[in-house]
């Protein structure tokens, strides 16, 4: 069996790759997609807790629930993210966060 | 319910034999598939050309039966071009995504109930490559998936109509997927789980026959309702006619695979094909009692066993017939021969009642199998095609609403039935 | 109890003029006069009838079974037991005592209403006097009905308040506003000895409700502090005498109430000489028993109120000003019952406070006719024969002059009369006699002559310009009740004279029962008492026929007199006429200092350099580190990732950080 | 090592390959692809950890919506390269370090940490899915609604973004 040790590593590393995405990558979708990575890591490490706990345990399920609720979060946030994506792009005719640094045009 | 972990321990726990044995069921079914794929497309354009009166192909072999095989060496031996300025890897990676998900999500389909009377090595042979107790789950999981295929194929080719092509078919498959989703949940309602076996013992026929199938329900509920958002959103998620507008030629030249040629193609094809098999398969499995037979298991009926073999002779022979009188000197040897070979099953069939039994759920399964993929092309031979508008409201105003309501409808009404 | 409506609800009677004052104050801007007096008349009208029913439901039911009646309506301040269950509540009572007061604060209360109906026709803000003057009774109320301290001293400092809203009533006036603030602030100097001595009280007792209090100061045997003891009661009630000086107008705080006549004269005549003033003797007689307790307290008080009696009747004697007069007088009289307290006769000094409740507001009343008929003249010197033009107000106000002097059978002379008997009644209380004798004979001096510069003799104003005319009615009636009231307000006690018993005095026994027998104690047997108390009668008579007589002599028969007694008594006569320079005295010692420290160290060093200073320190001090930090907000996506992975990094840090420090260890290793 | 090591090992490094090929591709469509290849992958994880549904739900609802939406989106904008620019010094210089220095801490503890959680030992105990449709419906039924709400309001929302403002 895989030690629960391992996945939270796993967890950590992939979250740590996520942040780096985030402050490397300029263009702003790239930087939603990170996000994205980051939020699949803590869910990893949710799943991971939930099956670390033994079957007994009444809490046992909430972990994989959260990540039920983490998931449909992060799609509502894709849906009104990619519209305001979509609305600043039309807008300043550029993805780069480095060129979006004013509150108006 | 040991799940899938168990189950995936135990079969890696298996030796060797276990590994050989599905390597080779795999490689079967990939044979299998593929051929019946060729032979579809030949079928496909048989039925519409009598739907049109016309012969169809006929130069290639007997009755054209040699035209898959002069299409795929078609396919081979062109030239295979890449266009300019495309973008290498996904131009490459989308075709294979598309054939290898369509080919897995046919891992999962069960064939029949029992495995085959003789081991191998000490494995008893099932009628499926795996069967975990989420089949369904997995399933939609590679449909979803399945959406990237097209999608990237537009988006690659770095050209106007396939781009188009891809938007309009991942999004009409993303829509269609709620529906499609939706519509089964009141099948997994009745059999509380999501394996395929599960759902197909749940619908068992050995009391009232067709009458336990969920598209009657009388075990439970009638789910005609689910079936007809299920057919209606699978056929969109295969897009094939009414629903083919990602390869609507009258406007995108070919669609999403405008660019692609030869064997690329090819693959986009055959991906086609198979999903369209195994959307059949699911529907059968899901609304028409799997492999359980529309009649009773009450000794009465126990002659409806021989259907087989009843179907299998008289046409056997017919191609015997048909064969003799043959123009050409080929088919007049051909034809006879297969002929003779589907005579000699029949009459196996009836002579070894072992492997009579054995055959029935295959048999009933591939029959309805068979007939919804006849349906397929049937619809492609009739409808004309939907406008994109229409498309989108369909999808999204009636038969999202529609499975929504059969699922709370559904769910009472399971809810009841449970009640003590 | 449902035979006690009104008692079982007494919160109505100071709700009453609460509500009309919210009224008048909140809608009566637009409104006209009428209205406005409507709604203030039958606020006050209404209290009074309520109190007047509460009364009778409190002598009818109540006061035969010897108790008070007393009711906690909610609580104000409440502490769970955490804090050891402080309370001090909503509480009201009524014994005879606060009988006493209520009638009198919302009968005359009522009369002046009506009368400044008529006095301040004419006048701006209407609507906003009648609500102040509304507000003023809603706060008396509750100062008289309260049942603990705390509520006490709400009523208090809300008659403050009302009284500097109404001193400086004409506020575009500067004398006006000047002697509100004036008030306001030598009041609150009493104040701070009225809370001290709450502080001191709680601090002894834990308690401030009166019944428990009290109870505990009489069940419980606390030891007598003779003269020069100085002990909690002593200095308990000398805190509360001082709060009792501020309010009325008592040596040394008395100043501020001669400048208090700026306000209108219904005002001089409600607050500042009927009810608010003698708030103090009220708290005084309230708190009795503290007093009884400490020779020392009583003793100061006595000959406080003696010494102010004395010396604002000398100061009366040579002022011009019709209502500065009777200022002083006002506080001379408050001086009176300030001795009778002193001396234990705290009934007396009850006694006192209503007579003078009915002749001093009398005579205000009339003077503010009197003014009305001059056309806002107040300079007695440019009155004289106005005998004839107003005769109503004439006859009233000789009426009342003839109370204040203390001619039989009128109210002033029975109550002075006790009060001067008492005093002579204790051990050692003969001086305070003596300058009380002193002290009528001055009253009925500068009376008569207030009476003869205004009423007799030629006309000394220019008749072409000042059409002198009699007042409304609506002015004259009150006059004519409080006249009559004037004159049989004392008969109460009269029987006293002629061997009968003084009912005044008995009805108020349950309440001073103990301290009567302090101050009978000293009496001797009761026939000699009784001699005595005939021959002090005629005596004070007498004195008070002699000031007439002067005054006669003095403004009638040789008008010249005056002017050479004050040439040849130069001195004494600037002395008197400046009022002994105390407001002179008081800027040089205390205002002034004040106002220099107010300018040079809180203004210029405190304010300017520290407070501002501090301020706009900061207020610079963020300009600054914005000026620095704002190059962070750049605008630019990465860079705020960069600081969030920083911030993240040091809340990691953080947390794990007992598991970090050994691995840390190692690295550095 | 047993086969679910093997499994786990395997997956991993996918998951780590596709995320770090997210942040080195310079076409925002592979990093998309890359991302899916680690949703899969964490699905797969899922699988072993024995959370069927959740697996499933993983690549249904993020492998095949939220990502389709971003490759849609991708070539809605037909994005391509980023371009290379560096206005923040602290991102240029700092960013490296920095993510180095979380993901060092954040593994670090979790080794440090990770010891002290007990693992299981039998595979069984899993989630099964109608347990956790139970849970989803009782205990956690309120945040369950509310989620619910919130897609309405997204949907919404995207539908405002999305229309073209009408001149």
């Amino acid at each position: 069996m895989v030690p629960t040790q391992y996945y939270l590593v796993l967890s950590a590393i992939l979250f740590g790759l996520g942040v780096a995405a985030f402050v490397f990558r300029r263009n702003v979708i790239t930087i939603f997609m990170s996000i994205e990575l980051m939020l699949n890591a803590v869910n990893l490490s949710f799943v991971a807790f939930s099956q670390s706990m033994p079957a007994t345990n009444a809490h046992k399920l909430d972990g994989q629930l959260f990540v039920l609720f983490v998931i449909v979060v992060a799609a509502a946030e894709a849906a009104v993210g990619l519209g305001i994506i979509i609305l600043t792009a039309r807008n300043r005719q550029s993805l780069n966060v480095e060129r979006v640094d004013l509150l108006k045009l | 319910m040991n799940g899938f972990i168990s189950h995936l321990t135990s079969t890696l726990s298996e030796g060797t034999g276990f590994w050989v044995l599905t390597f080779i069921k795999i490689l079967l079914l990939l044979f299998i598939v593929l051929t019946v794929n060729a032979y579809l497309t030949w079928f496909e354009r048989k039925v519409v050309a009598h739907m049109q009166s016309r012969i169809g192909p006929h130069r290639v072999g007997p009755h054209g039966l040699l035209q898959p095989a002069a299409d795929g060496l078609k396919f081979l031996f062109k030239e295979d071009v890449m266009p300019a300025g495309v973008d290498k890897f996904v131009y490459l990676l989308a075709p294979f995504l598309a054939l290898t998900l369509s080919l897995a999500s046919l891992a999962v389909i069960p064939f029949g109930p029992q495995p085959l009377p003789f081991p191998f090595f000490g494995h008893q042979i099932n009628l499926w490559i795996t069967n975990p107790d989420i089949g369904l789950l997995i399933l939609f999981a590679i449909t979803a998936l399945g959406v990237y295929g097209v999608a990237l194929a537009g988006w690659a080719s770095n050209s106007k109509y396939p781009l188009l092509g891809g938007l309009r078919s991942s999004a009409q498959m993303v829509s269609y997927e709620l529906a499609l989703t939706m519509s089964v949940v009141g099948v997994v309602l009745m059999a509380n789980s999501f394996s395929l076996t599960d759902i197909i013992n749940q619908q068992d026929s050995s009391k009232y026959g067709f009458l336990g199938w969920n598209i009657i329900g009388i075990h439970s509920f009638t789910q005609v309702v689910g079936f007809l958002c299920f057919f209606i959103s699978a056929i969109a998620e295969t897009n094939r006619v009414p629903f083919d507008l990602p390869e609507a030629e009258s406007e995108l030249v070919a669609g999403f695979h405008t660019e692609y040629s030869s064997f690329k193609f090819a693959m986009f094809f055959i991906a086609e094909y198979t999903s369209m098999i195994t959307v059949s398969a699911l529907c059968t499995i899901l609304f028409f009692g799997g492999w359980h037979s529309p009649f009773p298991a009450a000794p009465f009926w126990h002659f409806t066993h021989y259907l087989p073999s009843v179907t299998l002779l008289p046409f056997g022979l017919w191609v015997i017939y048909d064969g003799i009188k043959y123009e050409t000197i080929w088919g007049r040897l051909v034809l006879p021969l297969i002929g003779a070979v589907i005579t000699a099953i029949g009459a196996a069939l009836l002579i070894f009642p072992a492997a009579n039994e054995f055959i029935q759920a295959p048999f009933w399964l591939l029959g309805k199998v068979f007939f919804f993929l006849f349906f397929y092309v049937w619809a492609r031979g009739t409808l004309p095609r939907f406008r994109y508008d229409q498309l989108m409201n369909i999808g999204w105003k009636l038969l999202l609403p529609v499975s929504i309501v059969n699922v709370i409808i559904t769910a009472g009404v399971v809810l009841l039935r449970t009640k003590p | 109890m449902p035979n006690q409506p009104i008692l079982e609800h007494l919160w109505i009677i100071p709700l009453l003029p609460l509500l009309g004052g919210a009224i008048n104050g909140l809608f009566g801007t637009k409104w006209p006069n009428k209205i406005v007096n409507t709604v203030a008349l039958s606020a006050t009208g209404l209290s009074f009838l309520a109190a007047v029913e509460a009364v009778r439901e409190f002598i009818t039911y109540v006061a035969p079974t010897g108790q008070i009646f007393r009711k906690e309506f909610f609580d104000w301040i409440f502490t769970g037991a955490s804090a050891g269950n402080f309370r001090i509540g909503f509480d009201l009572q009524m014994d005879q005592l606060t009988v006493v007061m209520v009638l009198v604060v919302t009968g005359v209360g009522f009369l002046i209403h009506i009368y400044a109906t008529g006095y301040m026709a004419h006048e701006g803000g209407y609507y906003r006097f009648f609500s102040y003057l509304n507000l003023f009774m809603f706060f008396m109320l509750i100062l008289v009905l309260a049942a603990n301290y705390v509520l006490l001293f709400v009523g208090w400092e809300g008659v403050g308040l009302a009284s500097y809203l109404l001193i400086g009533f004409y506020f575009l006036k500067k004398s006006a506003s000047d002697a509100g603030k004036k008030a306001f602030i030598v009041n609150r100097i009493g104040d701070f000895g009225f809370m001290l001595g709450m502080f001191l009280l709680f601090r002894t007792f834990h308690t401030l409700d009166f019944s428990q209090l009290f109870h505990q100061v009489a069940t419980q045997d606390w030891p007598h502090e003779g003269w020069g003891v100085f002990g909690t009661f002593t200095v308990a009630g000398l805190l509360l005498f001082t709060g009792a000086c501020g309010k009325s107008a008592q040596l040394p705080l008395y100043v501020w109430l001669p400048d208090a006549m700026e306000g209108p004269t219904p005002v001089s005549a409600l607050i500042h000489a009927a009810t608010m003033v003698t708030a103090g003797v009220y708290v005084v007689a309230r708190s009795h028993i503290l007093f009884q307790h400490s020779e020392t307290a009583l003793v100061v008080v006595a000959i406080v109120g003696c010494a102010t009696a004395f010396f604002a009747a000398t100061i009366g004697l040579v002022q011009t000003d019709i209502k500065k007069v009777l200022a002083y007088s006002t506080v001379s009289q408050l001086g009176y019952m300030f001795l009778a307290c002193g001396v234990g006769a705290f009934s007396a000094g009850i006694f006192h406070l209503m007579t003078h409740a009915f002749f001093k507001a009398l005579l205000f009343l009339a003077a503010g006719s009197v003014i009305h008929a001059m056309g806002g003249e107040q300079d007695m010197l440019r009155m004289g024969g106005l005998r004839k033009s107003i005769k109503y107000t004439f006859a009233t106000m000789f009426i009342a002059t003839l109370a204040i002097a203390g001619i039989p059978p009128l109210a002033g002379f029975f109550s002075k009369d006790s009060i001067l008997l008492s005093a002579y009644s204790i051990p050692g209380g003969h001086p305070l006699y003596f300058v009380g004798l002193l002290t009528a004979l001055l009253t009925a001096l500068y009376m008569f002559r207030l009476v003869f510069l205004t009423f007799w003799g030629k006309p000394r104003y220019d008749e072409h310009h000042v059409h002198v005319h009699e007042s409304p009615w609506s002015m004259l009636g009150p006059l004519v009740v409080l006249a009559v009231l004037s004159v049989v307000g004392g008969w109460l006690a009269a029987p006293a004279l002629w061997g009968g018993k003084d009912y005044f005095t008995e009805f108020l026994a349950p309440v001073f029962g103990s301290g009567e027998a302090a101050g009978a104690a000293a009496a001797i047997d009761e026939a000699a008492a009784h001699s005595l108390e005939i021959a002090l009668a005629i005596v004070a008579v007498l004195t008070a026929a002699l000031g007439i007589a002067v005054a006669y002599w003095l403004y009638l028969r040789q008008p010249k007199k005056p002017a050479e007694l004050a040439k040849s008594l130069q001195p004494v006569y600037r002395t008197l006429y400046n009022k002994y320079w105390v407001d002179e005295l008081y800027a040089a010692t205390v205002v002034r200092p004040l106002v220099w420290i107010s300018d040079h160290v809180l203004w210029k060093i405190v304010d300017v350099e520290a407070i501002d200073g501090t301020v706009n320190g900061i207020a610079h001090g963020a300009t600054a580190i914005g000026d620095r930090v704002r190059h962070t907000q750049s605008g630019n996506t990465r860079s705020y990732a960069a600081w969030v992975v920083v911030g993240a990094l040091v809340v990691i840090v953080i947390v794990f950080w007992p598991t970090l420090r050994p691995m840390i260890g190692m690295v550095t290793k | 090592m047993s086969a679910p090591l093997i499994i786990f090992f395997v997956l991993a490094a996918l998951a780590v390959i596709g995320a770090v090929s997210l942040i080195l591709q310079k076409h925002p469509i592979h990093s998309a692809l890359s991302l899916i290849v680690v949703m899969v992958a964490l699905a797969g994880l899922y699988l072993l950890m024995g959370a069927e549904f959740v697996a499933a739900v993983q690549i249904i609802v993020y492998g095949g919506a939220i990502m389709v939406l971003f490759v849609l989106v991708i070539m809605l904008l037909n994005a391509g390269e980023e371009e290379r620019t560096d206005f923040s010094k602290l991102a240029k210089f700092g960013g490296l370090p920095l993510a180095l220095a979380l993901t060092g801490l954040l593994a670090a503890a979790m080794v440090r940490h990770g010891s002290s959680i007990p693992n299981l030992e039998t595979p069984g105990a899993l989630a099964p899915t109608g347990q956790l449709s139970t849970l989803l419906f009782t205990t956690f039924v309120y945040p369950f609604e509310l989620t619910s709400f919130l897609i309405l309001v997204a949907i919404m929302g995207a539908l405002v973004l999305a229309q073209r403002e009408k001149s």
